[in-house]
């Protein structure tokens, strides 16, 4: 499947494999691993959670909207869910164009759609509590029905 | 009836995945409200409405049989 | 090793092994693969040749530069050398960042000086000959996709 | 003695990998215009040289035991 949500880890290959095509001289992926510091504060663990199904249709639609804007791009993205550890795998997208430029444009754009529109949560896991990240700015509704990227987390 | 999911911190704050009502006839404004009301719940005005797993405007009207879920910011990748 | 000339297939998540890091919280990879068609014109397969050495002390050295220019960066670049097919990974470059805008444009920042400083070459077979890429500038390229008897050595 | 190597093209043109000759004293353009010459070597121009495995300048002067090596225009990635 091109977009998965995964409760296992995410074995980087398979997702490259998805995108791999002979007209492409370029595939770019993202990795979005767990990082241990964020602004001095150490995380311990994360734990992803996702409205599943939905995800996956928007994850589809970042797909979409890629394949529209970037001719002859392909793309395949899996986002996992549960508890991970510290360098552990949260999110591949693999994307291939002809030209290298469109593979690094298409990618960043997939990232930055994911943290819009797909539902899914981290909770960090610190040593002094824990918290759903993504609900900080609980005085903002969405004025436009969607988030918009001065909402999001960096 | 109507089934309706919360998620992330809304799921902790409702202490339960989802819940049961006929909210059929209802814009989604008004589902909020009624929600916040009926199930004490203080963070719902921050979240995202999707009707049937497309995101839905507050002016959306619920069907019969549509199932809500209640979007907060999302934060993955 | 993290810059390495390769002369077998590269292994992209042994590449990627090579830049996990506790602080990072992104990786990009680049990887460039064989097209099999450039401006309308069939590729059969290519072959590339490495000046070896040199070209492991200036991959190193984008390395280098790279952590200069972005902080906390580690980076890990393969090339691989011989006869390659369609679809076949040439590059498998590693970026890893603190934050992800950085491991893109750090990423696209490597393929580049790749271009530019590393003494590798690409030999592109067509089904009508063959050249060797990157001479463009020469006013003798092979027209009609053989050495002709002026092009020869005598 | 010095050790020249060549690449892609250049290696076509000159039939061999490398040549063996006394260039020292010599800077990189004089060496470039003699090896021209006496290999018949007509797209040397187009190349930059590199001494011990460091791009040079046409007017670096060439030592004794250097490793010289004409890098056509690159084309990897």
């Amino acid at each position: 499947m091109k977009f998965e949500i995964a409760k296992e880890p995410i074995n980087i290959q398979s997702v490259i494999d998805q995108v791999i095509q002979r007209e492409a001289g370029a595939i770019t992926t993202f990795i979005g691993t767990v990082r241990e510091l964020t602004h001095g504060k150490k995380t311990l663990y994360l734990v992803y959670e996702a409205y599943e199904s939905m995800a996956v249709k928007k994850l589809e639609q970042i797909g979409t909207e890629i394949q529209e804007r970037w001719s002859g791009a392909d793309v395949a993205i899996t986002h996992r869910v549960g508890k991970l550890d510290i360098t552990d795998v949260a999110v591949v997208i693999a994307v291939s164009t002809p030209h290298r430029a469109d593979a690094y444009e298409a990618n960043r754009y997939a990232i930055e759609r994911i943290k819009e529109i797909v539902p899914i949560w981290k909770k960090e896991q610190w040593e002094d509590g824990q918290e759903w990240i993504g609900n900080q700015l609980e005085t903002v509704a969405y004025p436009k029905g969607e988030p918009e990227a001065k909402d999001l987390d960096e | 009836m109507n089934k309706l999911l919360f998620f992330a911190h809304l799921k902790d704050e409702a202490g339960k995945e989802s819940i049961t009502i006929d909210a059929a006839g209802k814009n989604v404004a008004e589902l909020k409200a009624f929600v916040a009301e009926q199930h004490g719940m203080t963070k719902l005005d921050s979240a995202m409405t999707a009707i049937n797993e497309e995101f839905a405007e507050d002016s959306d009207i619920i069907q019969e049989g549509d199932t809500i879920a209640f979007i907060p910011p999302v934060s993955g990748g």
